[in-house]
């Protein structure tokens, strides 16, 4: 199959879902002329226009907003944050606006945006700029949140995000734009991902690495040293945090009876509790050992390059953990 | 008021249109009175924020809406509900958390919501409907719509920072959207004068170059005239305009604030109802206008006295929400019925 | 022991630290010459003047970033958010710059702020001001976070946060405003409670129930009614969130080898979760069953008084989920 | 030009006093174009946002400064944090990661800080700081300090709503605090134009009743006089005060923006380079001034040209972070060795 990079899978699900409706907009800082701070929508403010891509103000919350009131109308925003760090002066229409209006007016209205842009640390940006707000947004009934891994999951869930009737809060990684995978090419058909299916990105008998964005890559890294130690690892790839693929998680581990939990966010009521919690609860009988995590060590994000990747999940750490449940 | 009067568009008015203006202001005024009632009976849970007072901002600008101007407000949203055409019945049951009600119970008193009417609430966090208007005005754009946006906010909202992105971007966008600060004057115990540095509201369209204009809220010629304008030029030239409606509240902020007496003076209070009260202004008009007789007004007010009755007897009698409504609502793909994969609630057990 | 309110308690609280310290001041809107939306800072602007209780606009962003600003060089503000629901338009100075700024600037910029008010559902205002947001903050590294259950504890923790050189952001609750307990006479010494101990409300040996806020009320209640069904039930009341005493819980949970967690936030990480996470990860071999979680039910805040108190916590999901674990 | 020479706090300027401006903005431009180096080789992570051609603003805002006033800035902070006395090396150190660093290596680019010399930051998060630099002028005012807050600000912020909540807090409080616009015409790759309605950014003021002024900032005479009347305003009247210096950056808005030569022509950049380069306009201006030569400046820029020889060296040859220091700095209980209860730190092991 060819291969593009995450970065263009982004993008190419964004052209082609342009193209499919016209009721689909760009809009962000920086996204149209500038082709993205990170060059996701390269190209698309020329091949579609002011009216279709459009540059905004650095007004999170006004544009945000803006954003979901004319979904309201029947408009279909894809909103880029130009880092998830900047939900911080936008948590307000974020929530309240675009979570619970549906709620609140008793089902009359729906709010058909997306929100994207990175989510992450591990490029020196320090703490302002590092927040992995999964949990936060997943904490909200009423949002969808979506983290992709790879490229092919990157452009089928952007694309359900887009068509999806709710609020989907679409979280990349600076750190994986760059990264190439198969992704099936548009010759071949529509291709989507419906969210809340979870991925087994590698089958494995022994324990359950369960992750979600670039903690994938890092978990399958993990794996493969782990083989060398003997020990054959499971990842689960979540995709998507809200809605959440609950049975694959416990189908994984009543077969591994073991879980780490690999996650980049903070660990303190972070989205690996949240699978803690679920399997304890679920699978109590079936635990050979209580339920590991790896997350980011606990402080805000340091900015030195030389400290900053320890502070992120790292294999080492996990294979660590994993060794406590043998 | 007769400068008013004689403008095009209130020239154009036939007596049943007038008697129509007072019949929804009466209507506002009567729903208000009966509800302030039966808060006071412990029959409407949380926040009751009357629009007493300001009945003339919502009806006038309501008269001038076609078919695609769409309206947005805060809290103090049972007005313009009212005004465009919601029925006492469904606000009623809103107010009294019944599954009836506008918002199925959900959203209380302010969150009431009418997509079907171009009226899209009532919401909660000062300011926080202002970007949404703006939103509906870039929608009619997009969409190459021959309407407008009005969108309501009051004088303490004018302190929230969204409020001014949106107004930036508004006169960037070129967006066909009328802002209306519905200035009574308070927010909460707070006056405008110890809220904001400057208290002429208007002067912060100008940082925007957008243009504004400061209107009486107590005559509703006045509103009609000064919102027309307005409305034209976000139809004709898709610019946006800034309004400030000077009006004024005759109950506390909120039926809970007991205090409203001692941060402004009975006096203050005495004078506008006396002199401003806009249902007064208003018949004052009608009858000084000789077409219209005190009999038609009365019959009008009874007529409205009547619908709160039978609002109230509806409310009371309709059924609560069910429990499991409690999960209905949050996500669309489950109520229409849609594959679902996934969990989207957590810990039902 | 003289019984006086909650509210009393914490007024008591500022007046006292007013007293004792000329840099704390308390600011937020209506707090001065309307006495409070909820009267909490009822007299303390009639005592001590326009210097030191100030009316604010509603700019919480503006206001809680000039208090953050004013705290580092030397001020005590106490902001009171009319509603801590109120986080979400002023959510980047609470995290960026109040949580960060100490990490950020290598340790040489203290931020001795408190943000105080209330954060609660049950009394029919919806969705957007029923924000129980205990666990986004003490997601923060940097940030702290305290939840009174009783008018000693509000009034203790309250001076203790105040007196703190870090940011605390203290949650109230409107439904325990009016409700009296024994609070020590300040004719009797000064009388605070250290962040970070939780607290047992009730001894008992066959299960724990851990809550925080009017949650442990409501345990209370369970546990009574538990004592008649001859279920003794343990009640631990959390009291601070971050820091957390995680050695109270797994004491309790050791001795009881049973835990119910009651938390009145909404269920995908939150509190509960990262309690959960903790036990089943420090206790695992101790425990007789999986913890188990009452939240509330996961929706938007509903606001009809008809329905809005069974999507909270009560006695009777308590006691359903207890007898699970028999 | 002329004219500022001839205002009292520009005529009160020693011979050393001018060198001494002169030697700041060297450094600066010297600091600037090191790390720009170090940045393309790699030593640098994250973001590096260049002062390079604004370096007037800082510098002559920073020459007024007494005991008790007071700076804060965005992330394009290595200007002010010079001003102000920070040394190269720990700025150098904070660049490379490194534990002697001014942030110990866990700011980085846009987080400097000295509050011993009243430096407040290096603040990321666009117009974040301006309520924190509103507080420092409030603590100012209620410690009944003789000083005021300096708070610098892009354009491109100027649309963030927080701003407008300080101005209105500011006016409304009557706080000694100066908004200091840097306007450089860009916030990325947006010109002003494209981000504001209205690019007359000191009209911003108007809606607050704030005293607002726009100066050139290309002229540290010029820059010196109004900021000095904007300080004065504060101290005397306590009354804040917003101004619009024009400015230019000669880089991309950071290191990383391989696109700032298509956003703005080459010409534009070349235009403000030759005739309203900082350094350029004043060494000129000393050198006609006739009590300084040519040999002087020289000497100044080879010292700051060996300073930051030095500087780099001392950074490249600090130790890094451990990593336990990753969990330092973040509570000041831990760090000051208080008791401490119950855990602050949570999945450690
Ligand atoms: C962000 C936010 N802060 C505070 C509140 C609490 N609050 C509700 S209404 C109100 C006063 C608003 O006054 P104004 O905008 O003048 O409108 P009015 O009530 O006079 O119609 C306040 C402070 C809120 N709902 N949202
Ligand atoms: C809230 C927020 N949104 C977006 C950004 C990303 N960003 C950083 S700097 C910048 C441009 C700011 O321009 P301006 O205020 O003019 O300052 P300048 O860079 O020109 O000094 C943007 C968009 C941010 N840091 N914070
Ligand atoms: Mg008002
Ligand atoms: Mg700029």
């Amino acid at each position: 199959m060819r291969k593009i990079t995450y970065r263009e899978a982004l993008r190419e699900a964004m052209d082609e879902e342009l193209a499919r409706d016209e009721s689909v907009y760009l809009l962000g800082e920086e996204v149209a002329e500038y082709n993205g701070a990170y060059k996701v929508t390269e190209g698309l403010w020329k091949k579609w226009g002011d009216k279709r891509v459009i540059d905004t103000p650095i007004s999170e919350a006004g544009f945000i907003g803006m954003a979901i009131g004319s979904s309201m109308l029947g408009l279909r925003p894809v909103c880029e944050l130009m880092f998830w760090s900047f939900h911080s002066v936008a948590y307000d229409q974020l929530v309240n606006n675009a979570g619970y209006v549906r709620y609140m007016s008793g089902g009359l209205i729906n709010c058909p945006i997306v929100v994207r842009g990175p989510a992450n640390g591990g490029t020196n940006v320090g703490a302002t700029h590092s927040h992995c707000p999964e949990a936060i947004f997943a904490n909200i009934p009423g949002l969808k949140v979506v983290v992709p891994a790879t490229a092919a999951d990157a452009k089928g869930l952007l694309k359900s995000a887009i068509r999806d009737n709710d609020p989907v809060y679409f979280m990349e990684n600076t750190l994986l734009y760059g990264i190439e995978g198969e992704v099936p090419d548009p010759e071949d058909g529509d291709f989507t991902i419906p969210l809340g299916v979870a991925d087994v990105k590698k089958l494995g008998s022994d324990v359950s690495l369960i992750a979600h964005g670039r903690s994938v890559l890092t978990a399958l890294e993990a794996a493969d040293q782990l083989a060398e130690l003997g020990i054959s690892a499971e990842v689960l790839d979540l995709r998507s945090i809200r809605p959440l693929d609950e049975e694959a998680i416990l189908r994984s581990v009543r077969k591994t009876h073991r879980a780490v939990l690999v996650d980049e966010s903070k660990p303190f009521a972070g989205v690996s509790a949240q699978i803690a919690t679920l399997i304890q609860e679920e699978a109590f009988d079936d635990l050979d050992g209580p339920v590991k995590r790896v997350c980011s060590l606990d402080a805000p994000a340091i900015y030195s390059p030389f400290v900053e990747d320890e502070q992120l999940p790292t294999a080492g750490r996990i294979i660590e953990q994993v060794r406590k449940l043998f | 008021m007769d400068d008013y009067s004689k403008h095009p568009i209130n020239k154009a008015l036939k007596k049943k249109d007038k008697l129509y203006l007072y019949e929804q202001m009466c209507q506002i005024r009567r729903f208000e009175q009966a509800s302030l009632k039966l808060y006071n009976q412990g029959e409407i849970g949380g926040f009751l924020h009357l629009y007493i007072g300001q009945e003339a901002v919502a009806v006038g600008c309501v008269s001038l809406c076609g078919d695609d101007d769409h309206l947005i407000t805060a809290y103090r949203d049972h007005g313009h509900a009212l005004a465009v055409g919601m029925t006492s019945n469904e606000c009623m049951a809103e107010l009294l958390g019944k599954a009836t009600g506008c918002s199925k119970g959900k959203g209380g008193s302010m969150h009431f919501f009418a997509p079907d009417k171009n009226y899209w609430g009532g919401h909660g966090i000062v300011a926080g409907q202002t970007p949404l208007g703006l939103g509906l005005g870039f929608a009619l754009k997009y969409q190459e719509k021959d309407g407008c946006a009005l969108v309501f906010l009051g004088d303490g909202a004018t302190n929230q920072g969204v409020f001014h992105e949106t107004l930036n971007l508004a006169a960037l966008f070129d967006i066909p959207v009328v802002f209306i600060i519905e200035n009574n004057g308070y927010s909460m115990g707070t006056s405008l004068e110890r809220s904001s540095a400057m208290i002429d509201l208007e002067k912060r369209a100008d940082a925007y170059g957008m243009a504004s204009h400061s209107l009486k809220g107590d005559n509703i010629y006045e509103v009609r005239a000064g919102v027309d304008a307005a409305m034209q030029r976000a139809k004709k030239e898709s610019k946006p305009t800034l309004l400030e409606i000077q009006t004024y509240r005759y109950y506390g902020h909120s039926i809970a604030d007991a205090n409203h007496k001692k941060y402004r003076s009975p006096e203050e209070i005495e004078e506008y109802k006396a002199n401003h009260d806009p249902l007064r202004v208003w018949s004052a008009q009608l009858l000084s206008e000789e077409e219209i007789t005190q009999e038609e007004l009365d019959a009008i007010d009874k007529k409205m006295k009547d619908e709160m009755t039978a609002a109230v007897k509806f409310a009371k009698s309709s059924p609560a929400p069910t429990l499991e409504s409690i999960y209905e609502d949050v996500y669309s793909e489950i109520d229409d019925g849609n594959p679902v994969r996934g969990s989207h609630f957590f810990n039902l057990n």
